[in-house]
């Protein structure tokens, strides 16, 4: 094909196109530097793109990718099943497409992630474990009906039904964002005050916000704070004592193995359909095992 | 002559378009990839939602009115629909004349509460926006809508003689806007209304009817661009459309329409919806990182009506 | 009431208030088959208001209209134009992104071929039969914004016209128009009488007045005064009626000795405006400038004062060559101008009376970064008084107050810049009477202080009784630049007229 | 008498303040957790953010402009702050600075497109709100800039004698921004240009330079406010900010300056951020469901604005 003839050193260079959730969420960048690092280390060329939370962007880029006859294209879902058309294009024009990170509902050529449904479930654990099965609980939900807050809002439930003594007094939103839950927090902290016992924060983001918030009414001390992620802030709160738990996902194992799995599918060589990197529950007690 | 003049000034008109033109001209000497019939075919496709919105959101400026609820409308429209389309349940019509309705009415309610209150459209907009997000989400109690019909996925991903379902729609609709501004007495009315209230009120025009009129339609609009959305992404999304607006109202004032009312053609519209999508399709297949896309785009968004600006002037002399 | 069916239209006990300000107080009027009514009145007395109120455009608080015999239900516009009434606003109402005959048949588009689809064409032909007719060189497709203000006037008169109406309210229709339109005018008047359409008309031109109207009826503050029939009610007493004192001379003596040269302009030129321009204006002397409509007075009047550029020649201010590129380099050498154009370029309706009059000359009134209000508003109070504004108090918005009062607040404004040469461009446009007379005494006591003027203005009379010397322009060229007394109005209409 | 009828008309001139004292009676009757002196003192401080974004578009919406771009200027003043914030690195003044000096810049630079093109604003700043978030981006490379200097998080977190120290900042904002509009030559001249360009113009105002006066001072303002709220969480976010522009375009319209330009008060665009900030309070405390939430923010914002407008033509007749 035309693209893919970039001649260097007389062999064909390969092509992946990559899209990305958002390239301004910090987990979703480190994901993909990981991936360039990878790709250079394997040779190959990436062009990476940015959907920008938007489905029918991504759907638009994965699109874009086939028209150009890239040789493999990674996708890192926006959602589960407005992505899944993007899927469905890729293996029409047989061109393998490997999902990193999240699910989509339409079955790609391989997937290389956590399930997020995990991760909320090890959040919520820490916390009833922490109460010892009896308390308050407020959750703070990212954006509403994307499949990340949907998935860790599954995970947390879930383990909500297993522990009647653990009362979900309050959820709310906090779009992701940390000056967002820091107001959501001061609000909660104005009409439950006292009676609140842990924060489950969807993600790090959040997660500093509500701490910022305690700090300040100077609760920090008396409430349990658990979010997801693992990005360097939260990693740091961690070993200072703020934030009581974070979830790690890994960015480099989910980057790295993504590429390897693609390049494997371009040179028709046998890859594992499905590589679960698994999530890591992260206390003060491991944290320097994460802290670079 | 004087054809010569008006010819003239017709270019200066469509200044947009010449800078549309060299964005392209550039393009095609850049990447091989642009100027191929399977890059257009996507770019038009891709285009056409936010077109969609634009024309409606065109006759709305043209009354001198603006509307910011379109990408929740997209949203409701698209909820409505997908709840609806699920195999089996109902003939395809039904979801796409619930989502219309929906979107109609979402429109018409704008409407009504800016023509019977003297509340600021962006005030009432900026509301039914709020308030059509958290419809979308209680619609669908925060979750996706998906396992949607055949017949209605292939709404938006579809061909006919091999065009992309969605281009025959944007061809139709950008027909069917055009010959309602420019031909009937609605269109009219319209430019009357946004070039001089007083004037449009003291020939008897019912004012307020054309302002229903352009925020309704504007819902329609918004409602097909909805169901598209739905039907190409195979899911209802309490989400989509967000920021739609910006993008709907920039091609609009890009191709054109001022917002101080009066002014504006549904091709200038056109060209600026095209505008914002070739850059963006251009910048991807360039491979410009991400971050530094966003800044290109918004120069050369800046640069393009500059350009624009400059001709127009230029043409006025 | 029993309907007079000598009478087309009869209104009784009409009264509407603003905000708690009467602006008309039980006024009546009857109005007869193929007369030509004239509703005369000062500024601000409440004629438009009142003819607002006929055409459905703003509801009264009380009062009856009888029209044809049936009561007429206000405030519906469509309704009331069906019904065979229609009207000449006073402030333009145009669309300027439409075309001639697509504004003159706003609202009644013919729909005959297709349900909701304008025959272009069909209005496209009656309007260029109508614009022939009257006499008006303009072609139906051109977009209103091209024309200027005359032409867009004119427009609007055929608009009033092409309803077919049976009663026609023109709202000061001349204010913008030269002579040779108002004679066009004035012709299709003496046709709709003799059609037997009966026409109401607002001017503050008596001669206008003593021309075409049948009867008179007058109104002050809102209320009815009285009417009589034109032939009856000499001017004198109609003054009379209408400001509630007798006033003598309109225009007051000159007695200034001129002083030395403040502008001077040398073949000023602007390619397609005017060419070639030579005068000189003295301390205390009052230049008259005539032409007929387009004859770039007001071009030139905008180049001096730096909001248009110009081609070639120069201007000279004491002497000294200057290259005024902005209104703000103007003002500060000294230049003020009263645009002919209230609505556009004089005033900002927004704020009030009391900043509008300081606008041009606010670091008079700052002590650091801080307006000081109390120079600020004494500055004011004696510029309303002086001036004679009619306005609730210095804090009302100007855009509350009517055109004449509109207007001086503008000179007020100017004055308070302290300028050594004002340039007033068509300065008495829609005033009335009483307000002139305060315009014109106000231009002698401006020259008595040494202020240089420089006069524009369409109205003869005007021309003649206030200038000390008077340039003619035709067509951007100047045909001659007469004395006081070389100047008749047949002098100056030949040389507007020369090719 | 007259004056009588002049305070009258005050209060129909802020309706606005009618409206809001109602909504914050029925929050108190609702919940005893409203009217308490923390509760307040934590509404005023997050608050603070979109008030001092919306006194800097006041100025602009009143000359008849308007700023998309006050979303990206948080993100990027922040970003620049915050990257100069570490401890140990400079001083604090030197981030405070830095941040101020961008926020400047970024202002400048749509003054200066505004002004030497005929560009509209909307799609000025449109292209700078997406070159801003671009550049704040680049600056960041994507990813929160944190570990902040104590001094630095002082300015959003810290007490002066118990008041936070962005109600200070607040207080501060919005006398000067008052006095800026009301007593001074600038102010009259931004109401000018507003109410009337061309009349400004042959008042001898130079417009162009009001018009850069506006843009900069929205710039620097917000400035200020991204300052702030990378303080107030410990971090620059190169994504911070993203949507404030139509918060803070809404709280004054909400208080009644016209997007044709021409009038608004300071006042009034205070009373429409506390609105705001109230009704999301007051939301959280009653614990409304989030979809609920947004459903009946949008409803009570257009219901709000439609009872000051019918005082406002009440006081009128
Ligand atoms: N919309 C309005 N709101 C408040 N006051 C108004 C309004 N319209 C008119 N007025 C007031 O009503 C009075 C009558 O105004 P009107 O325009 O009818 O006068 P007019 O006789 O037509 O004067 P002119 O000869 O200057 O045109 C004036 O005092 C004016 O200030
Ligand atoms: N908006 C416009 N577009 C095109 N031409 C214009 C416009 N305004 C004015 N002109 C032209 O400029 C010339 C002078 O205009 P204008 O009528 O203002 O002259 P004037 O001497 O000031 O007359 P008056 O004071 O009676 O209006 C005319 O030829 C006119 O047709
Ligand atoms: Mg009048
Ligand atoms: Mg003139």
């Amino acid at each position: 094909s035309q693209t893919s003839e970039k001649e260097e050193g007389g062999a064909k260079k390969p092509v992946i196109g990559v899209t990305m959730l958002s390239m301004q969420n910090e987990f979703i960048v480190n994901v993909s530097d990981e991936m360039t690092k990878k790709a250079e280390e394997l040779g190959v060329e990436l062009i990476t793109v940015d959907a920008e939370r938007s489905a029918l962007k991504q759907i638009e880029q994965v699109e874009s990718f086939i028209a150009q006859k890239v040789d493999a294209i990674v996708m890192n879902p926006c959602e589960v099943e407005a992505s899944s058309p993007a899927v469905a294009k890729a293996l029409a024009a047989k061109i393998p497409i490997i999902n990193v990170n999240s699910e989509t509902s339409a079955k790609p050529s391989a997937f290389v992630g956590s399930d997020d449904v995990e991760s909320g479930r090890i959040a919520m654990k820490f916390i009833a474990e922490k109460l010892g099965a009896k308390g308050n609980v407020v959750m703070m939900h990212g954006y509403m009906g994307q499949a990340a807050q949907i998935k860790r809002e599954q995970g947390a439930r879930e383990v909500l039904k297993q522990y009647p003594g653990l009362k979900l007094i309050a959820h709310q939103t906090g779009e992701w964002d940390r000056a967002k839950s820091m107001s959501l927090m001061e609000n909660w902290i104005q009409s439950y005050g006292k009676d609140i016992n842990a924060v489950f924060a969807q993600n790090d983001e959040m997660g500093m916000g509500a701490v910022n918030a305690l700090t300040a009414a100077g609760m920090k001390e008396k409430v349990i704070v658990v979010s997801i992620d693992a990005i360097p802030d939260a990693l740091q709160a961690v070993k200072k004592g703020t934030l009581d738990a974070t979830v790690f996902q890994n960015a480099q194992q989910q980057g790295a193995q993504a590429i390897e799995t693609a390049v494997k599918l371009i040179k028709g060589q046998a890859a594992d359909k499905e590589v679960f990197i698994p999530f890591q529950l992260v206390t003060k007690e491991n944290v320097s095992k994460f802290l670079k | 002559m004087n054809k010569y003049v008006t010819q003239l000034k017709g270019i200066g008109q469509y200044g947009i378009a010449i800078a549309f033109v060299l964005i392209c001209l550039a393009l095609s000497l850049t990447t091989s990839k642009f100027l191929t019939l399977s890059n257009w075919t996507i770019i038009i496709t891709q285009v056409s939602i936010n077109a969609l919105l634009a024309f409606g959101v065109t006759f709305v400026i043209i009354t001198g009115g603006i509307d910011l609820s379109l990408g929740s409308m997209v949203a409701v429209t698209g909820i409505v629909a997908s709840l609806l389309a699920h195999p089996d349940d109902y003939p395809v019509v039904v979801p796409v004349l619930a989502g219309l309705l929906a979107g109609i009415g979402m429109g018409a309610f704008n409407g009504t509460v800016i023509t019977k209150s003297k509340v600021p459209p962006f005030i009432v907009t900026l509301g039914t926006m709020t308030i059509g997000r958290g419809l979308a989400l209680i619609l669908s109690k925060g979750r996706p809508v998906s396992n949607l019909s055949d017949a209605f996925n292939f709404i938006g991903g579809g061909t006919v003689w091999g065009i992309p379902f969605p281009i025959i729609v944007l061809i139709i609709a950008f027909a069917v806007c055009s010959i309602v501004l420019k031909k009937t007495v609605l269109g009219r009315y319209i430019y009357a209304v946004g070039g001089n209230e007083q004037a449009a009120k003291a020939s008897g025009i019912r004012v307020n009817k054309v302002k229903m009129a352009v925020y309704t339609i504007c819902g329609g609009l918004a409602a097909l661009a909805g169901i598209l959305l739905t039907s190409r992404i195979n899911t209802g999304q309490p989400n989509a459309g967000a920021g739609f607006e910006l993008d709907a109202i920039a091609a609009a004032i890009i191709g054109g329409t001022s917002t101080s009312g009066g002014t504006g053609t549904m091709t200038g519209t056109l060209i600026g919806a095209l505008l914002i999508g070739v850059i963006s399709n251009g910048l991807d297949l360039l491979n410009v990182t991400s971050y530094y896309q966003q800044v290109v785009m918004g120069a050369i968004i800046i640069g393009a009506v500059v350009l624009d600006s400059r001709n127009q002037s230029a043409a006025q002399r | 009431m029993t309907p007079d069916s000598d009478y087309i239209l009869q209104v009784h006990g009409l009264t509407k208030s603003f905000s708690g300000v009467k602006a008309l107080d039980n006024v009546q009027l009857n109005l007869r088959r193929g007369e030509v009514h004239a509703l005369m009145g000062e500024n601000g007395a409440g004629k438009s208001t009142f003819m607002k109120i006929l055409i459905g455009l703003l509801t009264p608080d009380a009062g009856e209209i009888i029209f044809e015999g049936n009561e007429l239900k206000t405030g519906n516009v469509k309704d009331v134009l069906k019904k065979g009434i229609s009207m000449i606003h006073q402030e333009m109402l145009i669309v300027p992104e439409l075309t001639v005959a697509q504004n003159i048949f706003l609202g009644r588009e013919s729909t005959a071929r297709l349900p909701y689809w304008p025959d272009d064409r069909s209005i496209d032909r009656q309007s260029e039969v109508l614009l022939h007719q009257m006499g008006v060189a303009i072609t139906a497709r051109t977009k209103m914004k091209h024309l200027s203000v005359a032409e867009m006037q004119m427009v609007e008169i055929a608009k009033a016209i092409s309803n077919n109406a049976r009663v026609i309210i023109m709202d000061e229709p001349t204010s913008a128009i030269s002579d040779k339109e108002v004679a066009t005018l004035f012709n299709i008047i003496k046709d709709l009488k003799s059609k037997g359409v009966a026409i109401i008309y607002i001017s503050h031109k008596m001669d206008e007045i003593y021309q075409i109207a049948d009867t008179i009826t007058v109104l002050r503050d809102g209320k009815y005064i009285g009417t009589e029939s034109a032939g009856e009610l000499d001017s004198k007493s109609l003054i009379a009626m209408m400001v509630g004192r007798e006033i003598d001379a309109l225009f007051p003596p000159s007695s200034v000795a001129q002083g030395e040269e403040v502008l001077s302009v040398r073949q000023l030129g602007s390619k397609g405006k005017f060419n070639n321009i030579t005068f000189t204006v003295h301390a205390g002397e009052v230049l008259g400038i005539a032409g007929l409509m387009g004859a770039g007075r007001t071009e030139i009047a905008r180049a001096i004062f730096g909001l248009d550029s110009y081609d070639s020649g120069t201007v000279f201010i004491k002497g000294k060559k200057v290259n005024l590129k902005s209104p703000h380099e103007a003002i500060a050498h000294g230049i003020g101008y009263v645009s002919e154009d209230r609505k556009g370029l004089g005033f900002i309706p927004g704020l009030s009376v009391k900043e509008n009059i300081t606008l041009a000359s606010l670091s008079a009134h700052t002590k650091g970064w801080l307006i000081q209000s109390k120079s600020e508003n004494a500055v004011a109070a004696q510029m309303i008084g002086d001036l004679k504004i009619k306005a609730t108090d210095a804090g009302q918005k100007v855009r509350y107050l009517s055109g004449g009062n509109q207007q001086k607040v503008v000179i007020g404004k100017v004055l308070q810049a302290s300028p050594e040469l004002i340039i007033l461009d068509e300065p008495t446009r829609g005033i009335d009477i009483g307000a002139k007379f305060e315009i014109y005494k106000l231009i002698r006591q401006l020259t008595a202080e040494g202020i240089a003027v420089v006069m524009i203005s369409s109205e003869l009379p005007e021309i003649l009784g206030m200038s000390d010397r008077i340039l003619v322009l035709s067509k951007g060229r100047q045909t001659a630049l007469l004395s006081k007394e070389e100047a008749t109005q047949e002098t100056i209409m030949k040389f507007a007229m020369q090719h």
